[in-house]
């Protein structure tokens, strides 16, 4: 694969947003000071980056409760995001989603959401549109090892290829659905990649922790996608680092498992020691990435805080376009 | 003007919609007919017959036949309406809401509002729907009280060709997601029906009938039950306003309440079970903003609390009709 | 396989009943005699007779909307059927559920279903119960090729394996979900089979037109199910002779395509020609068996005819145990 | 006796209902917690806390997590009801009902009646419900109205721990379906439960508060807030009569009835949003069957008819609230 510098510097950015906007999310929330549930997606970038990087607008993503690196990666507005989980009222969506309803649908981002499984038919959907327009896009979904048990998940993988519509199905395997294992509730062991091929799509697996391996995959899946207009599937194997929600004591895991995920299964570590990294980055040039994204964090939090809150006048705006 | 049935009528506007717009598909089970069998695609064209002729005109790309998913179909429907287009899916029976609720309840009625307005999300659902056939309890409901009252999802049931062409029309301007109830026993009923663009704005009732004394609301095809009723009472003297209020969400409020100020008398009639019912609605409704007008307690005609059955003396001691509703008349003009 | 001359004349006089109760119901139908939407499952019988010969009444099963063929097989009062179906009082469900709803619990038939895919999940829950009960029973599906597309058919064969249950998934692949054909429904061309084991299960498929080959290949699948405690899927293939609902004028099938159906795929015909058949039973006693159905079936439809009506006073019966 | 909240007399009465009955069995989405996991089962209990210790004491075959496919946890409850069990099936939040709505409506709530009594299908659905936790639009909605809308369903919500208790107890021993609503903001409210097998009937509201000059009726948490506005009404010397229904289907229509027969005004406090509600239920039911009682329009007291937004500000403007139940009092005292 042949990566650019500017791409790698990009990919890496957007991960370590995800990263710092997540942990610094995680000190606020213990603080007090984020209202709601709020599901970490620490651990998982370079799922969500592999993936979007190969994006434009024009192509669709639909995503989880575990929406914010789904919402990075595609680009929607950090500061905006701070806002909307702090319930401002400028935040991306006017302090009425939170975190788990976060959208930005000008740039492909269809929205995070709260019920597991509900996003793959809308990607269905989204890529009955592509099709139409007839100029290559596509339309992800984003689901988890427990979504890939809900119906619509799999009604959505049969629909894509009997109405043949270029529909990615991306899963996103951390192992764990809220305070159940892979191994019990996917009834294949944690073999979700199986399920999607008796659809009969195509598709392929990736170590979800390593942005080098989900990135060279995706282009493959890809290429095909854009090219047949097939839908298409790919498992990622990934760790979530915090609980499955904020205040989640984790009580399910094993003793030190989660040292040995920080520590082996981190994105950005791995991100820093791949091959390419070495051969196109400087080390310090990733630091000051770190770095401005600090600064972006802290303005947002700092931002957030400041921003307008919600006018108890404004409750019934936008629910519908006309009434 | 042409005259046509109700089926027609919603035929020929989404043929026109679909000429007019390219955004607009149409998807659902069977709505072409025939994918992956000799006789090839419209080989039926919808088993209610309001789809024929579209995908030989539009081909298999717009008028999509889908697996039987309704959750796939209804959030399809969704993605594609998020992304630009104007969705029409098709529930073959209304009684299937609960199999996709949650793309109803949980996303499409939500996702304008969550998004902080951000999110347009035009589909129109059609909800094949009403008892009268004996397709006994799990084809027959009517269960627009279960959509109307979700926030963010507009509701109509029209009742005559026009109006069936005038509110799909507007259904399909419109910015907002629209709950499409169409009855299976009104399919057939003629009438006259504007050529061109007619549009029927949501929230405005059609006063069905003048008469002065009573105020009667029918919805969907009670409202042809009620002219009978009216019929007989117009016999003995008795004027019935009745109002069709087309649209359940958004409820056109002030004409209901500007007849009962003149008439003073409410009788609802509905076909779903009375408990939170759009009857109950709206004699709440009456009850609390017109309260100093009403004469008499308000009359609630209803099925009763119980599922549908399918024996046909059953069934239409289930459906309301034309004497429970004359019966519900004179007891409120009777009354004190 | 051996078969006993009493399990075959009984299997052949469920598969005629089957077969003279639903004909009897299409010259009905067309005179306008019974009210509703009827389902015939004629062309089937081999399905229904060769898994519910396997059962006795603590198994259960769970059906569609075209039941009457399983409702028979599995022992339903056959005059009772009739009655229902013409909408008496005196039917099987007082008349309150038509075709689509018989049941009779008392026999572990748990009920048709008007909804498509409704009853799987369903069969899961009555395998709990019969795992609970630890006496090798089972609790069996029946769905078609078009059910196999619902949501929750995939959720009860995921959540069968992940909870170990003896639920029994029985696909009758007739070839269409009303006018759709399975080659197009069904992603995976018209492989259902295959479906289900990809979430772990272990399948067989037979000749669901063909007795013998459904009862022998049930015979393996029970012995391990009923052993092991684990579920399992079976698909049939095999043929519907009427439209999809009294009415239908089949215009989705190929020239000639009922006239070779009739003639290749009648289970009738072919149990006939079997040879285990052949070598236990003479034709003449099939043919007194004919004969016999023929008379039940007349005096069903003239019980029916004659039975008493509902009266409308009894419309709120039975909504709850009580109130 | 014994003090204890709502959390733990659900999870006592879960206990003790196992224990004494074979049959009784509870599935749901990590109601052992852990399965599969190095944790192992027993990991958490629910994420409720409602359901801690049970898998310990009865075991994975009768404490069964699920994958997260709520039509198959009710679907297996619905069959294995038929099949002779009496399972609990838990929805995590009620919101999901539109995930699995179908074996609501159209299966356990027919069973019986379609199939001419020949059926007993007694699940217990406990629905987590209600706002109160900045969850925003899809896991804060009490959406016991769309339930009690459907004849073959029974709908309870428990306010105090004795009911909770209370009333779980009875479906356990009844042999209907029942949707069972467990506010979440409600777990931590504490109150005397009696020991043994204590069983509320359904259908029989708790005079929560009995005043004289207006009846409130309140539902679920609501009934707090009611109390609040009422004890700041109390200082102005205005009685409430306070009635929790308990049930919502059946409805205790004669409590109701009786107490606006001498009050002569009606508050309906509901959570819901107005449309086909619960409120709108009992607002229409007071104009029929009260009419000439009444002294004042009903007042319903509800959300707005708008999603449930995120936003703390926003929140605690759609919940209605002592002061908004004070206004209505007033106004209905004060109207005329
Ligand atoms: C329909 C539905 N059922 C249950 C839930 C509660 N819930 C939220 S997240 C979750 C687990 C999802 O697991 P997975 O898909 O693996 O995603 P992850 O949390 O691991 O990112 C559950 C059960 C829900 N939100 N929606
Ligand atoms: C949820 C639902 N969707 C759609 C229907 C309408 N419908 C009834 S039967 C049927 C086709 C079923 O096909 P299949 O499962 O192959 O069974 P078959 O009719 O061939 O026996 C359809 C679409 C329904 N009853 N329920
Ligand atoms: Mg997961
Ligand atoms: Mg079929």
């Amino acid at each position: 694969m042949d990566y650019t510098r500017e791409g790698l510097l990009r990919a890496y950015r957007r991960m370590a947003t995800i990263r710092q906007f997540e942990e610094r999310l995680h000190e606020e929330i213990a603080k007090g000071e984020i209202p709601g549930f709020t599901h970490l997606y620490c651990g998982q970038e370079a799922a969500a980056v592999g993936v979007c990087e190969h994006l434009d607008e024009a192509d669709k993503i639909v995503s989880t409760h575990r929406g914010h690196g789904h919402c990075i990666a595609k680009g929607c507005d950090v500061i905006g995001m701070m806002k909307e989980i702090y319930g401002s009222r400028e935040g991306l969506c006017k302090g009425r989603g939170g975190s788990m309803h976060i959208a930005d649908t000008s740039i492909g981002m269809l929205g995070a959401n709260g019920i597991v499984g509900a996003g793959a038919p809308q990607a269905v959907g989204a890529a009955i549109a592509a099709k139409a327009a007839g100029e290559g896009k596509v339309a992800i979904a984003f689901s988890g090892d427990g979504a890939c048990n809900q119906g619509t998940t799999f009604e959505a993988m049969n629909m894509a290829v009997v109405i043949d519509v270029p529909a990615i199905f991306v899963f996103e395997n951390n192992h764990y659905s809220e305070h159940t294992g892979d191994s019990y509730a996917v009834a294949t062991g944690n073999d979700i990649a199986s399920r999607a091929e008796a659809f009969g799509m195509k598709v392929w697996r990736a170590n979800g922790s390593d942005f080098h391996a989900t990135y060279e995959t995706m282009a493959k899946l890809l290429d095909y996608v854009r090219q047949t207009g097939h839908p298409a599937a790919i498992e990622l194997d990934t760790e979530r680092f915090y609980g499955h929600f904020e205040g989640d004591p984790q009580r399910y895991r094993a003793k030190g498992e989660l040292d040995r995920i920080r520590d082996e299964r981190d994105a950005l570590k791995t991100f820093r020691k791949a091959p390419s990294t070495r051969e196109l980055l400087e080390e310090g040039e990733l630091d000051a990435i770190d770095k401005q994204v600090a600064e972006l964090i802290d303005r947002a939090v700092e931002e957030a805080r400041g921003a307008a809150r919600c006018d108890p006048s404004q409750i019934d705006e936008d629910v519908y376009a006309a009434y | 003007m042409t005259v046509m049935n109700v089926r027609d009528a919603i035929n020929q506007t989404i043929h026109e919609a679909m000429e007019r717009d390219p955004s607009v598909i149409l998807l659902g089970e069977d709505v072409a007919g025939g994918a992956g069998t000799a006789g090839g695609q419209e080989a039926i064209g919808g088993i209610w017959g309001t789809s024929t002729g579209l995908v030989g005109k539009f081909g298999p790309e717009r008028v999509i036949d889908t697996p039987i998913s309704e959750s796939a179909i209804v959030g399809a429907a969704a993605g594609a309406a998020l992304s630009g287009m104007r969705p029409i899916a098709e529930l073959m029976f209304a009684d299937f809401i609960g199999v996709c609720g949650d793309q109803l309840i949980n996303q499409i009625a939500k996702f304008r509002y969550m998004f902080g307005g951000n999110a347009r999300c035009p589909v129109v659902i059609r909800l094949i729907y009403g008892a009268g056939m004996n397709a006994a309890a799990q084809h027959s409901q009517a269960f627009y009280n279960l959509l109307t009252a979700i926030p963010g999802l507009k509701v109509a049931l029209p009742t005559t060709p026009a109006d069936a062409k005038g509110l799909m029309n507007e259904a399909l301007h419109g910015d907002d997601p629209v709950m499409f109830f169409e009855h299976k026993a009104l399919y057939g009923r003629k009438g006259e029906v504007p050529d061109g663009l007619h549009r029927v704005p949501f929230g405005h009732a059609r006063m069905a009938r003048e008469g002065g004394d009573v105020t009667i609301v029918a919805l969907g095809r009670m409202v042809s039950f009620a002219e009978k009723a009216a019929d007989k009472l117009a016999a003995d003297g008795i004027g019935c306003d009745i109002i069709d209020p087309r649209t359940t969400s958004p409820l056109d409020e002030e004409a209901i309440l500007d007849s009962v100020e003149q008439t003073g008398r409410l009788v609802v009639v509905d076909e779903s079970p009375p408990r939170c019912s759009v009857a109950s609605d709206i004699g709440a409704l009456v009850a609390q903003k017109a309260f100093t007008s009403l004469d008499a307690p308000p009359e609630l005609v209803t099925a009763p609390h119980t599922p549908i059955p399918f024996a046909p003396e059953l069934e239409r001691a289930y459906v309301p009709g034309p004497p429970a509703i004359e019966a519900a008349v004179r007891r409120t003009l009777d009354w004190g």
